[in-house]
């Protein structure tokens, strides 16, 4: 047992911090916040780097690692707040032609709501009587699925352009192999639709980057902002909250690498569960932390507070991951 | 321990509400808020009309127990927030008519009363936050005039008040508490350059001001030089007691609200969800409870307002945000519609822990001023 | 409207707690712990000082007042501790012969658990197959009424000496009304068993007060204890958490003495519920300031916790308290 | 990121089950907890036990995973705790393997890992808790010896032990972490004096030490002069990486016995507990990880702990304070019950958050040490 990363997983996980960092610096944050729309230069970047064809085999063209690895690639996008159907796109790469490669944008309904749901080439899942709703996320455009999962459908059928296109996938795979592998082992019924469990998982993923970004934005804020004649980051209550914020975020992030490296439904339930909480919480305290410039549009807490919301319902929202956690006991 | 209402205030009620019934339906349409001038234009015929009405001055020379029913009735008949003349009726005025002089009264008071005027308020600055008494913005006497330069933050309604509530350093030696002059800024003067500040939630609620050698009358100073920051203590603390009546009030109808979309949802099936909402509603009930009891206390020590108001903003910022949270898990994925006004004022509820004091300095402030314990970091 | 106690009540307050303070100081309360058991002397002397017949009208021969009153009377026993089943027999007063002079001891069974069983002269509701357990507080010996409101019967049915005695009690009764009196106003089934709202009022009075005791407490001992070169006090981790106690306690009598002047039900349950948190919280809280000190069996905050665990659970416990307020959303 | 056990490790594992297996049912009956010379000899049979079948010196030697399987294993078995034998065997014994001379280690420590001799600790001082180095027990130099005098408190097992890990202040004069020296003191020594300390669970699980001029050779120091401090900063931080295996897997196991009781009883239908309930499981099983991070940690940097032992701490003793928490409300009415172990826990666990480092020290720790923020208070 070494839960440490191996060399490999280190130098993946910084080539992809120096992918992003070249792809999707702040300045791309801002300009994709003013002006959303799915950039698809980025996109086939991405694809050509192998963000989506992580998973897929090395003889199917793919990069041939798993999930853990995958788990690190999104804590990554998490991070930087990568927008798009990241995680559908992945899930899709090696079942949907050009998923791999970033020539093709997919997305999914899940939960009644479906991401990107205009810019995307390929929707899975049923959208039907799709209708836009103003996003809380400024990079998260959303359609909501009416009837499903919440208050209802008050909202009404808009009429919508595209059909949505469902094409058949694997209903189970072994978490632990390359997407695309047939299962090794495991018998009927093990693991339910191990598709969504992965984009659970990798959801969880986002989360926990996104509260390790917020706590690391916390703290080095609490070290500069000076008020009553010393950095706030010297006063009790803000050290206090900052380290509560790390605790989350180490916490969840145990969790979703362990789920990761296990393919357990009821870990990767557990640490949806506990990321959620970590990238709310962090962003909630981040902006405890910054006062009154945490709440203006030009701080970027509010972006990772309101996709660390949008994560949080779109894929097994905590409710439900608390009574997944709770059957096994 | 007396919950009722004299005949006195109960009269007041009863005539303060058959106006209201009388007068709502003949107010326009309420502006689009993102229209400056149309929300400045519709606050102050609101107070014309109250003026009128003589319920102008409700928030200074009626009895705490009045004002509590005044804010009460307004906010159950969904009449209009005080708004635009926020910082003219209960934080300038207050002030120029406890520390004015008998020209500064006659000058400002009535036009506030009247809604002809509106004020704003030029207090933090980016670097004076928490820590106000560190403020920056330099003011040099030239004359008969003070010639000011430096930055504020969080200003309402700047780009159409007439006149600024103004916090400036005169005596940029002393001891930061001491330096500090109170200032009437008319915000046409040269060298006032408004830029609207985007909250998180999207709207430009409230304006950077930046000051570039604004000439302001010496005669525009309410109290001494360097006597500012006494002043405005007695602004900040004024009317603590009535200060969240209309949030309360508010809150119990949203809650009232949440409840009815929840049996609508089926999610008050949800025990989890529904308990909460029991708790919700507890507390909330609590927090007009002690809203009473500091309107109580206010009343009976001639409107000097206690530390009571930092506890209540303790337990209500918090509340309101777990109202605010719930309110997400009925409508789970409708959460995240910003045409929601739950998803908007969730949003705004981001700043209840932060504006107008953090829970921080809060805390602090119920440890040493009520609890006593020493001052410390 | 003036929420502030009256002058009478002020002096009532100030009588009872010098009452108080000579019948049971912290010796007494100390020489209790150590040997429990009832003092039908002290009884006999809160009879006397109208403790019981507080609420039994003057000419019945009480003291004629009502509940806002019994309210500030239970918060001053839940400051000191003060033992016995002093709700139970204050209720009674008036109804069960003897009471109202402190000559007989009434208890009562509520939520499957009865205090006082074997020291009670009369017992009112359902004590059958009633076991003794050993109570978490030293000062409130509790009987077991198995299957109710729990884990069920594992005790067994020991036998026990005595029959539960249950007289007629009036059902419903009018809160505002001194004891005893028929009500007033109301239809029928307007308030439902009223004095069981009574009890559930002073149990709230009585965590109120305990919260008060144990902030004031933690306070105290925040100013004196010294570490790291400075009062314990001074740290805002330390200072923040008494202020939240503060809050707690603030929040909780102004609820309770509320509900005293309206007689609510549903204004009474959420007190219950307010009340019971700030209890065990604040001890909770006092206990993390006195750190070590405060785990001692010599400290008094384990006497506040375990008597504030034991009134949450007695009557209206927080689950059937959130459920009957929000019935009425 | 490799959660598997390595062949020799499962090996390891599969030898100790075996022999757990073996062993578990010749051991005597449980003593009775107020029986300290019972209980000394329990857990003296057990140590010696393991030491005849080559697992004493588990926690000095072996590798931090296989210290992992076997905290685990025995957790698993239900094994006799490490009881008596704590601070010998993870306090004092490590520091004397580390700090001692040639001559002390062979004198002290045969005698611990074979179950001989009980140690106990003389740390915490009535003035002297979160701020240890304020400590104030005085030893003067006379002679070959050190005559001490002072006040020690929360020693647990003093009444059975051996020898005492003792830090007094030698140099008064000095900076107070500077000026410590850290003794092994014989706890038959005239002069000691055990008053047993009765927690609030009512129980005489820890012990006040009065010392009394107590002569100690200068021979039972360890370390130089004055150096305690340094010492004792090994001592404290030995096994941090592993100090939760067995509380974590225990506590897993009482979560488990907690939805069988809620089963049981129908406390499971009410979702408001049972998703508790799953929430707790969700953190068990990440904290387990985490302990897994630590322990792969200490493996990789040759058993040196870092501060992950803070991070596990901080969360660890909060869920398990809810954890008892969601146990009374499963057991309801019952929870009042003393004669239940689930309420003894409970009344015990309100320790976790003070032991060993408040949770308010253990935030400055993280905050500081591994977010960098300054010092301050």
């Amino acid at each position: 047992m070494d839960f440490r990363l191996t060399e490999d997983q280190r130098a993946l996980r910084k080539g992809v911090r120096e992918l992003l960092a070249r792809l999707f610096d702040r300045e791309a944050l801002r300009a994709a916040v003013d002006a959303p729309s799915l950039d698809r230069e980025l996109w086939r970047e991405l694809g050509a780097a192998g963000f989506f064809a992580l998973r897929v085999p090395e003889e199917e063209g793919g990069v041939g690692l798993g999930l853990p690895e995958a788990v690190l690639l999104f804590e990554e996008a998490g991070r930087v707040l990568l927008p798009g159907p990241l995680v559908a796109t992945h899930v899709a790469a090696g079942v949907v032609p050009g998923a791999s490669e970033g020539e093709v944008v997919v997305t999914d309904a899940s939960e009644g709501l479906v991401a990107w749901l205009d810019e995307a080439d390929v929707v899975l899942g049923s959208t039907e009587g799709a209708v836009p709703l103003r996003s809380v996320d400024p990079l998260t455009p959303l359609h909501r699925v009416p009837g499903i999962g919440g208050a209802g459908d008050e909202g009404g059928t808009r009429p919508q352009g595209r059909r949505p296109v469902a094409p058949t996938l694997p209903q189970r795979r072994d978490p632990h192999a390359p997407a695309g592998r047939t299962p090794t082992t495991g018998g009927a019924g093990v693991l339910p639709v191990a598709d969504e469990l992965v984009a659970v998982l990798l959801t969880a993923a986002e989360q926990v980057g996104s509260a390790e970004a917020t706590t690391e934005t916390a703290v080095s804020y609490a070290g500069e902002r000076e008020q009553f004649g010393q950095v706030i980051g010297g006063f009790q209550a803000v050290k206090h909250l900052c380290a509560g914020m790390l605790v989350r975020a180490e916490l969840a992030r145990v969790a979703v690498r362990a789920a990761a490296v296990t393919g357990d439904p009821v870990e990767i339930a557990g640490a949806k569960l506990l990321a959620d909480e970590a990238a709310t919480g962090n962003a909630r305290d981040c902006l405890q932390v910054y006062g009154g410039m945490g709440f203006t549009w030009e701080a970027d807490v509010h972006l990772h507070l309101k996709r660390a919301w949008v994560r949080a319902r779109l894929r097994l929202p905590a409710a439900r991951a608390e009574e997944v956690v709770a059957e096994q006991l | 321990m007396d919950l009722a209402y004299g005949a006195e205030e109960e009269e007041f009620r009863a005539r303060l509400r058959e106006w209201l019934a009388a007068v709502l339906p003949t107010l326009p349409a309420r502006p689009d808020p993102l229209d400056w001038p149309a929300r400045r234009a519709y606050d102050c015929g609101w107070q014309r009309r109250l003026h009128d009405a003589g319920y102008a001055d409700v928030h200074w020379d009626a009895s705490p127990t009045q004002r509590l029913i005044f804010l009460e009735e307004t906010e159950l008949a969904g009449a209009p927030y005080v708004g635009a003349n926020f910082v003219g009726l209960l934080h300038a005025g207050p002030t120029i008519a406890a520390e004015g002089t008998a020209e500064q009264r006659a000058r400002w008071l009535p036009s506030i009363l009247r809604g002809d005027d509106v004020w704003c308020q030029g207090f933090s600055e980016p670097d004076a936050g928490s820590d106000l008494a560190s403020l920056r913005t330099r003011a040099v006497r030239d004359g008969d005039a003070y010639v000011v330069t430096g930055q504020k933050i969080w200003t309402s309604h700047a780009e159409v008040a007439d006149w600024c509530e103004l916090l400036v350093r005169t005596d940029p030696g002393a001891a930061k508490h001491r330096g500090i002059s109170w200032l009437a800024m008319p915000m046409d003067a040269p060298g006032v350059t408004i830029r609207p500040l985007r909250t998180l939630a999207g709207s430009t609620e409230f304006a950077e001001v930046f000051l570039d050698e604004v000439r302001v009358p010496v005669e525009n100073r309410v109290g001494e030089e360097n006597d500012g920051w006494r002043v405005t203590m007695v602004t900040l603390s004024f009317e603590r007691g009535t200060a969240f009546v209309g949030e309360v009030v508010a809150c119990r109808r949203l809650l009232g609200e949440l409840a009815r979309t929840a049996r609508e949802n089926g999610t008050w099936d949800d025990p989890v969800l529904r308990r909460k909402l029991g708790r919700l509603s507890a507390e909330f009930q609590a927090l007009w409870r002690l809203t009473q009891a500091n309107v109580s206390e206010a009343q009976a020590t001639g409107g000097v307002p206690g530390v009571g108001g930092s506890v209540f903003k303790l337990h209500y910022s918090h509340a309101r945000q777990e109202l605010y949270e719930a309110a997400a898990a009925v409508l789970g994925p409708d959460a995240l519609d910003l045409d929601r006004d739950w998803t908007l004022d969730r949003l705004s509820s981001l700043s209840y822990t932060i504006a107008a004091g953090t829970s921080q300095i809060q805390r602090n402030i119920v440890a040493e001023r009520i609890l006593g314990l020493p001052k410390g970091r």
